[in-house]
C-alpha cells in the first residue's frame, strides 16, 4: 500500500507543434520513474472517467517533475483539456507504471532508438539515460514540425524521416535508416504499430535484439482489469492464456515475445 | 456501532467488496489498498479452463461511465486454486470466488473444484454479456435462471449467491427465480448492454462490437433494480453499479442491499473501497445508526 | 447532397426532431431555436382529457443525465388541437404528435381524434415508466404492444411510430411486435426507469419514488438498442437516448436510424437541434455521402 | 430567436458569510433583467448537467453585469464549483428567466419587503428599484452573519430576526413585524417555503396583496418540460389543469393565486 492517485500540478505547458504540447507536472511519480514507463493522467471533468496513459519524455527526479509531450486527438477529448492547463493547474495522476526500456542491456552496443510520429517523445529521457556503444536516434515526423530534434541532437547521433520529405529522409524512419545505411546490435522503438510491425520483422531477419513500447486501451492502467492485452507467443505466467497485459508486463516488449 | 454485516451466514467485517473483474484477484490492487479493509474480495470470473477472453479493443470511455469487452479471460480454476486463493488468505478478508461457464456443466465443475477450497463464497455470474455461449442466457430467462442455481447448489459447499444481469424485463422475477432455485444471496447489476461506433473509422469501438456499461451512468439504474430485488425476495442483496462514494453506497443501502461492491471506480480511484468504508461508518455514527442492518431496505 | 428523409412516406426536410416531452409543443423554445430548421417537432405526449402529471419533485439531476417523472402533464387533446396545431402549423417543419392514454380506447381516442387534424405523424408512447395504469404496460409485453398498435391502427389517419421502451429484456422482439401489428416506423429509446435516494433525507428524491433516466449516461445503450432493432425489422427506426452533438446523433444513424431525436440536451444547450443539424451536413460534405439514407445502418 | 445560452464571464467573487458566496457576473442578460428574476447557472463539469436556478441580487445593467449570491449546499455539488470560479473563468448561464416583482404596483403603498435565508439576495435588487410609500425590509437570517444588510439599511427601514438570537428579534421575520408592530399594504417575500407559507396565510388574513416567490426543482428552466408546477388554485391557461410552472409563469407569484 505504498502507491496511490496523486494530485500532481502542472509547473509549465507549451505548444511543441501543431496539436502537440509538452507539460511538465509537479509529481513524486518522478522519483522513481523510468524512461519507457508511462503516468496515466486523468481529466478533471466528470464525464470522462478513464486514464489517459500517456509516456514519460522526460524525468528530472530531484526535483520531482515528470515531462509528457502529448498529442490532442480532437475536440472534446481529455488530451484537449490537458493542453489548456496552465502552471498551477492541478491533474490527477497515477504512475510511473509499466516496465520500461531495459536499457542497461544497451551497454557497449550500437543502438538504434526509434521515435515515430507521437511515439517521439518517450525515446528522449530514453537517450538521456542510455549508456551504449553508438547511439543512433531515427525520429520519424509527419512533417518539418520536428519537435524534440534539438534535444535529441544533444543526446546523440540523430536521423530524421519525414512523411512529407521536408527534412532528413522522405518516409519513415525504416527509409532514414536504408538511406543512411545504418546499423544496430539492439532496438528500441516506439511509434505507430505499422511501424513497429517493419522494425519487428526487420530485427527478427537481422536477429537484432529489439525492444519495442506498445499501446491499447486501458481502464485501470495497473493490470487489474484485462482491458489491454496483445497476444503473447508463450502462455503468459499471469494470465495462462496466449495475453499479456500492456500496461503492466509491458508497455515493452521484446519483439519476438508478442505479435502484433 | 457495528460495521459487521453476515451474508447468507457468512460474516464479513464491514459491508464494503469489489466488483468481480475490476480488482483482478486482489494482487494488483495491493500496492493501492490494505485488503484487510475489505468486508469481502470478490475476484474475476473463473471458468473451469483458462479462457482467452475478446479480442481488442476491450474497453472504451463513454459518458460518465466506460464499456467493456474482455470477455472473463481468465486462468482456469487450476491456476486459480494454486496462487490467487493462497494469495488471497494472507489477508483478513472473506473471499468470494466469482464462477463463470459456457454450460451448466462448466459451472458445477468449477463448484465442484472449489468444495474443497479454502474460500468463503460463491459468486455464480449468469450475467455476462460478453461471451456469446453462456452466461447472458441463463441471466435473461428465469426459467434457465432458476435451473442453473439449483444445478450449481447441488456442488456448491459455499453459499452460493446468484450475479444478475440487468437487461431484463423484471429483475424482481429473476431475483424470484434463482431464490425459489435455492440461492443464498443475489447479486446485481451486471453491466447494461452497450454499444460504441466510431463515426470516423465508421466501425465499432469495442472488437466485440457490444460491451458491457459500467461506471456512475448506471448508478440510478441499479438503486432501482436493488429495490425491486430486495422487494421481491428475502435472501440478501448485494448491490453494485456505479457506486463512486460513500452516498452512493448508503443510497443502495438504503435501497435494500445488505452489502455493496465497487467496481469501475476503481479504475479512477484505486483507494475507493477503502473510503467508502470510512465513509459507511462516519455516516452511521452522524446518523446514529447501531448496526448496518437497521440501514438496509429503510427507504420504502 | 440531399439532408431530406422519408419516414413512412412522410418527407422531413433533415433527420432532426426533438424527444417528446423535453420540448413542449414549441412554443417554449421559439425564443432558442428557429423550428424552420428541425426536420419535425414532436410534441409533449397528449392525451384524451388533460392530466395533472406526478406531485413534484418531479427531475432529479444524476450522474451525466437526469431522471424525470413528470407523469404526463397534459392540457388534453382538445386545448391541444385549439393551440398548439395552429401553433406549430406557422412553420415549416413536419408535426409528430405524441400520444399518451391510460386504456387501449384513450389512445384510440386521441388517435381518431387526431385523424381530422393538419397534423403528419404520430408517435404512440406505450413506454411511459412514470404513469401507474397503462403507458409501460404495453411497453413490456410482446401481445400487449402489438394489440395496442393494431387497435390505433384502425383509427390512424397519419402514419403511426410506435414508441418503445428499453426496460425490456429483447428490444427486437418488441420492435417485431409492433411491426407485426402494423407500425409504420419505431422510435426508441424511451427512458430506463431509475431510482435515487437522498441519503440525509433518507427519502426518494422524486415524490413519485422511481423515474425515468435520460441524457448522455444512457446513449451507449440506445445505441445498442437502436442497432438492435434495426436488425430485427423492415420499418424505419427513429432513433433517441442521450443525443447531445453531431457524433452522438451520427452515431445513432449509422447503428440503424433512419432520423433522430434531441431530448434532454435541449434542457442544456436549447439550440442544440439546429447545431446537429449543420453537423449532420458537415459530416456528409466530409465524408462524401450524397445522402442520409446512405449512412443508415451503415455500421454492421 | 433572440434568446441563447451565453458563456459569461465572472468579474468577481468573494465570501458573503459561512458558505454564502457572491458573484459578479459579466453577462448580456444583465441588460434585461429585473429583480425577482432568475438565471439557470450551469457548471463545466459534464457529470452535473442540470441548471442551478439562481436570484438576481444586483443588476448594473449599464455595464452589463449581474451579481448572484447563493449558498454551497454540499460538497461535490454544482454551487460548490461555482464557489471556486475566479474573476475571468466563464460560467455558461441563461437568463434573464421569469417572470419577476411586480414592483410597480407598490406605488405610494407601505410594504414588506421579506427575505429569509438564501431568500434575502433577490430582495436587494427588488430594494433599490422599488417606489414605494413606506419600504420596510424585513431580512431573517440564521445566526450573527447579516449578509447584506449594510446596503439593505441604504434602501430602506432594515429589521432583522435571527434563529439564534444574535441580531434583532430572534425567531423569523414574522417574529419581527411582530415585535416592531409593523404593518403593510403589499408584501414581497422569499425565502423557504414554511416562511412562505406563514407570510401567505398572515396576508390573507389581514386581506393585504402578497407576492412571493418560489422554488421547485427544474431540468429546462424555460417552461417546457413541466418539471417546476405548483398547484394553482385556479386551472392554468397555459397547462389546462392546476399547475402552474414555477420557471414561466413564476417564480413570483400572487399569493391566493398558489397553494403551498
Ligand atoms: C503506454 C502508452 C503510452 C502513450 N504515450 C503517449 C504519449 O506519450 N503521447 C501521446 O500523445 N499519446 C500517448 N499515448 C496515446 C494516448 O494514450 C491517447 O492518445 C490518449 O489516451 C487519447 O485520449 P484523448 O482524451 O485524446 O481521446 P479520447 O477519444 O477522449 O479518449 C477516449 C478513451 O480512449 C482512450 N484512447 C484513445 N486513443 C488511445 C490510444 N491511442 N491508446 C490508448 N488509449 C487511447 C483514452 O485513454 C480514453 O480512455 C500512449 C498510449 C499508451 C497505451
Ligand atoms: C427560482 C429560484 C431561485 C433561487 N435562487 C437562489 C439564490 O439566489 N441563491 C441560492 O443560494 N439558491 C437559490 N435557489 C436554490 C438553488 O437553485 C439551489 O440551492 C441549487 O440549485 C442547488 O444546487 P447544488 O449544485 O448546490 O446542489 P446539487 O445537490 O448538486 O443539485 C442537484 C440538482 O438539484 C437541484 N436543486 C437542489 N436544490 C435545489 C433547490 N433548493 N431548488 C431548486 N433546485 C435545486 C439543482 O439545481 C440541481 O439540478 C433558487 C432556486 C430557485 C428555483
Ligand atoms: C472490466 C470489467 C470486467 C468485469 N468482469 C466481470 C466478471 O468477470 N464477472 C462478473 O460477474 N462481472 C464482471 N464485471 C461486472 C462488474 O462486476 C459489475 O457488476 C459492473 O461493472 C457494475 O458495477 P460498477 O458500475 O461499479 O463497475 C466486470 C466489469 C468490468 C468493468
Ligand atoms: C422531462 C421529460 C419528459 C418526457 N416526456 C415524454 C412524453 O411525454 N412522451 C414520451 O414519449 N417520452 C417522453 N420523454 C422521453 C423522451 O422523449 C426520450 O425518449 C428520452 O428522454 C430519451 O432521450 P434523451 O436522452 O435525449 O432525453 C420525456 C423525457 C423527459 C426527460
Ligand atoms: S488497463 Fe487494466 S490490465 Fe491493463
Ligand atoms: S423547469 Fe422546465 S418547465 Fe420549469
Amino acid at each position: 500500500m505504498n502507491k496511490k492517485k496523486e494530485i500532481a500540478v502542472v509547473a509549465s505547458q507549451e505548444m511543441l507543434a501543431d496539436g502537440i504540447f509538452s507539460m511538465w507536472i509537479q509529481t513524486e511519480a518522478a522519483k522513481s520513474a523510468k524512461p519507457g514507463q508511462f503516468i496515466s493522467m486523468y481529466t478533471n471533468d466528470g464525464s470522462k472517467l478513464l486514464p489517459r496513459p500517456i509516456s514519460i519524455c522526460e524525468i528530472d527526479a530531484e526535483n520531482e517533475k515528470l515531462r509528457v509531450v502529448y498529442r490532442v486527438t480532437g475536440e472534446n477529448t481529455g488530451t484537449e483539456e490537458f493542453s489548456k492547463l496552465q502552471a498551477g493547474d492541478t491533474l490527477p495522476v497515477i504512475g510511473p507504471l509499466g516496465n520500461g526500456f531495459p536499457f542497461e542491456k544497451a551497454a557497449g552496443k550500437r543502438v538504434f532508438l526509434m521515435g515515430g510520429g507521437i511515439g517521439v517523445p518517450p525515446i528522449l529521457e530514453l537517450a538521456k539515460q542510455m549508456k551504449c556503444g553508438k547511439k543512433q536516434i531515427v525520429a520519424g515526423y509527419r512533417d518539418s514540425q520536428t519537435f524534440l530534434k534539438e534535444q535529441f541532437e544533444a543526446n546523440g547521433e540523430v536521423y530524421i524521416s519525414t512523411e512529407d520529405g521536408s527534412v532528413g529522409t522522405k518516409g519513415n524512419v525504416m527509409d532514414a535508416v536504408a538511406e543512411h545505411n545504418l546499423s544496430a546490435d539492439m532496438i528500441f522503438a516506439c511509434g505507430p504499430t505499422p511501424m513497429l510491425r517493419a522494425i519487428k520483422q526487420f530485427a527478427e531477419e537481422k536477429d537484432i535484439e529489439c525492444y519495442i513500447s506498445l499501446e491499447e486501451r486501458m481502464a485501470c492502467g495497473i493490470g487489474a482489469c484485462l482491458a489491454c492485452v496483445c497476444k503473447s507467443k508463450e502462455k503468459d505466467h499471469h494470465s495462462n492464456v496466449n495475453n499479456k497485459r500492456i500496461c503492466k508486463d509491458g508497455p515493452v516488449f521484446l519483439s519476438t515475445e508478442v505479435e502484433i | 456501532m457495528n460495521m459487521k454485516v453476515n451474508i447468507a451466514g457468512v460474516e464479513w467485517k464491514n459491508p464494503v467488496t469489489v466488483a468481480s473483474g475490476t480488482f483482478g484477484s486482489g494482487a494488483e490492487f495491493e500496492e493501492y489498498v490494505d485488503l484487510n479493509r475489505l468486508g469481502a474480495v470478490t475476484t474475476k470470473g473463473v471458468a473451469n479452463i483458462p479462457w482467452e477472453g475478446n479480442p481488442t479493443p476491450r474497453v472504451a470511455e463513454i459518458y460518465g461511465g466506460m464499456m467493456n469487452a474482455v470477455g472473463l479471460q481468465n486462468p482456469g480454476i487450476d491456476l486459480f486454486c494454486e496462487r490467487d486463493i493462497p494469495f488471497l488468505r494472507k489477508y483478513d478478508t472473506k473471499i468470494i470466488v466469482n464462477v463463470c461457464g459456457k454450460s451448466t456443466e462448466d459451472y458445477c465443475e468449477v463448484v465442484e473444484r472449489l468444495a474443497s477450497e479454502d474460500i468463503d463464497m460463491l459468486e455464480i455470474n449468469i450475467s455476462c454479456p460478453n461471451v456469446k455461449e453462456g452466461g447472458i442466457a441463463f441471466g435473461q430467462n428465469p426459467k434457465a435462471a432458476e435451473e442453473i442455481t439449483k444445478a450449481v447448489k447441488k456442488y456448491a459447499k459455499q453459499p452460493v449467491i446468484m450475479k444478475l444481469s440487468p437487461n431484463v424485463t423484471s429483475i424482481a422475477e429473476m431475483a424470484k427465480a434463482v431464490e425459489a432455485g435455492g440461492a443464498d444471496a443475489v447479486s446485481l447489476i451486471n453491466t447494461l448492454t452497450g454499444m460504441k461506433i466510431d463515426i470516423n473509422r465508421r466501425a465499432f469501438v469495442l472488437a466485440n462490437k457490444t460491451g458491457g456499461v459500467s461506471g456512475p451512468a448506471i448508478h440510478p439504474i441499479a438503486v432501482r433494480m436493488v429495490y425491486e430485488a430486495a422487494n421481491a425476495v428475502r435472501i440478501p442483496i448485494i448491490g453494485m453499479g456505479g457506486i463512486t462514494n460513500t452516498a452512493d453506497a448508503v443510497e443502495m443501502i438504503l435501497a435494500g442491499a445488505s452489502a455493496v461492491s465497487v467496481g469501475t471506480a476503481n479504475f479512477f480511484h484505486p483507494a475507493v473501497t477503502m473510503e467508502i468504508a470510512d465513509g459507511i461508518e462516519e455516516y452511521m455514527k452522524q446518523n446514529h445508526f447501531e448496526s448496518v442492518s437497521e440501514m438496509v431496505g429503510l427507504v420504502k
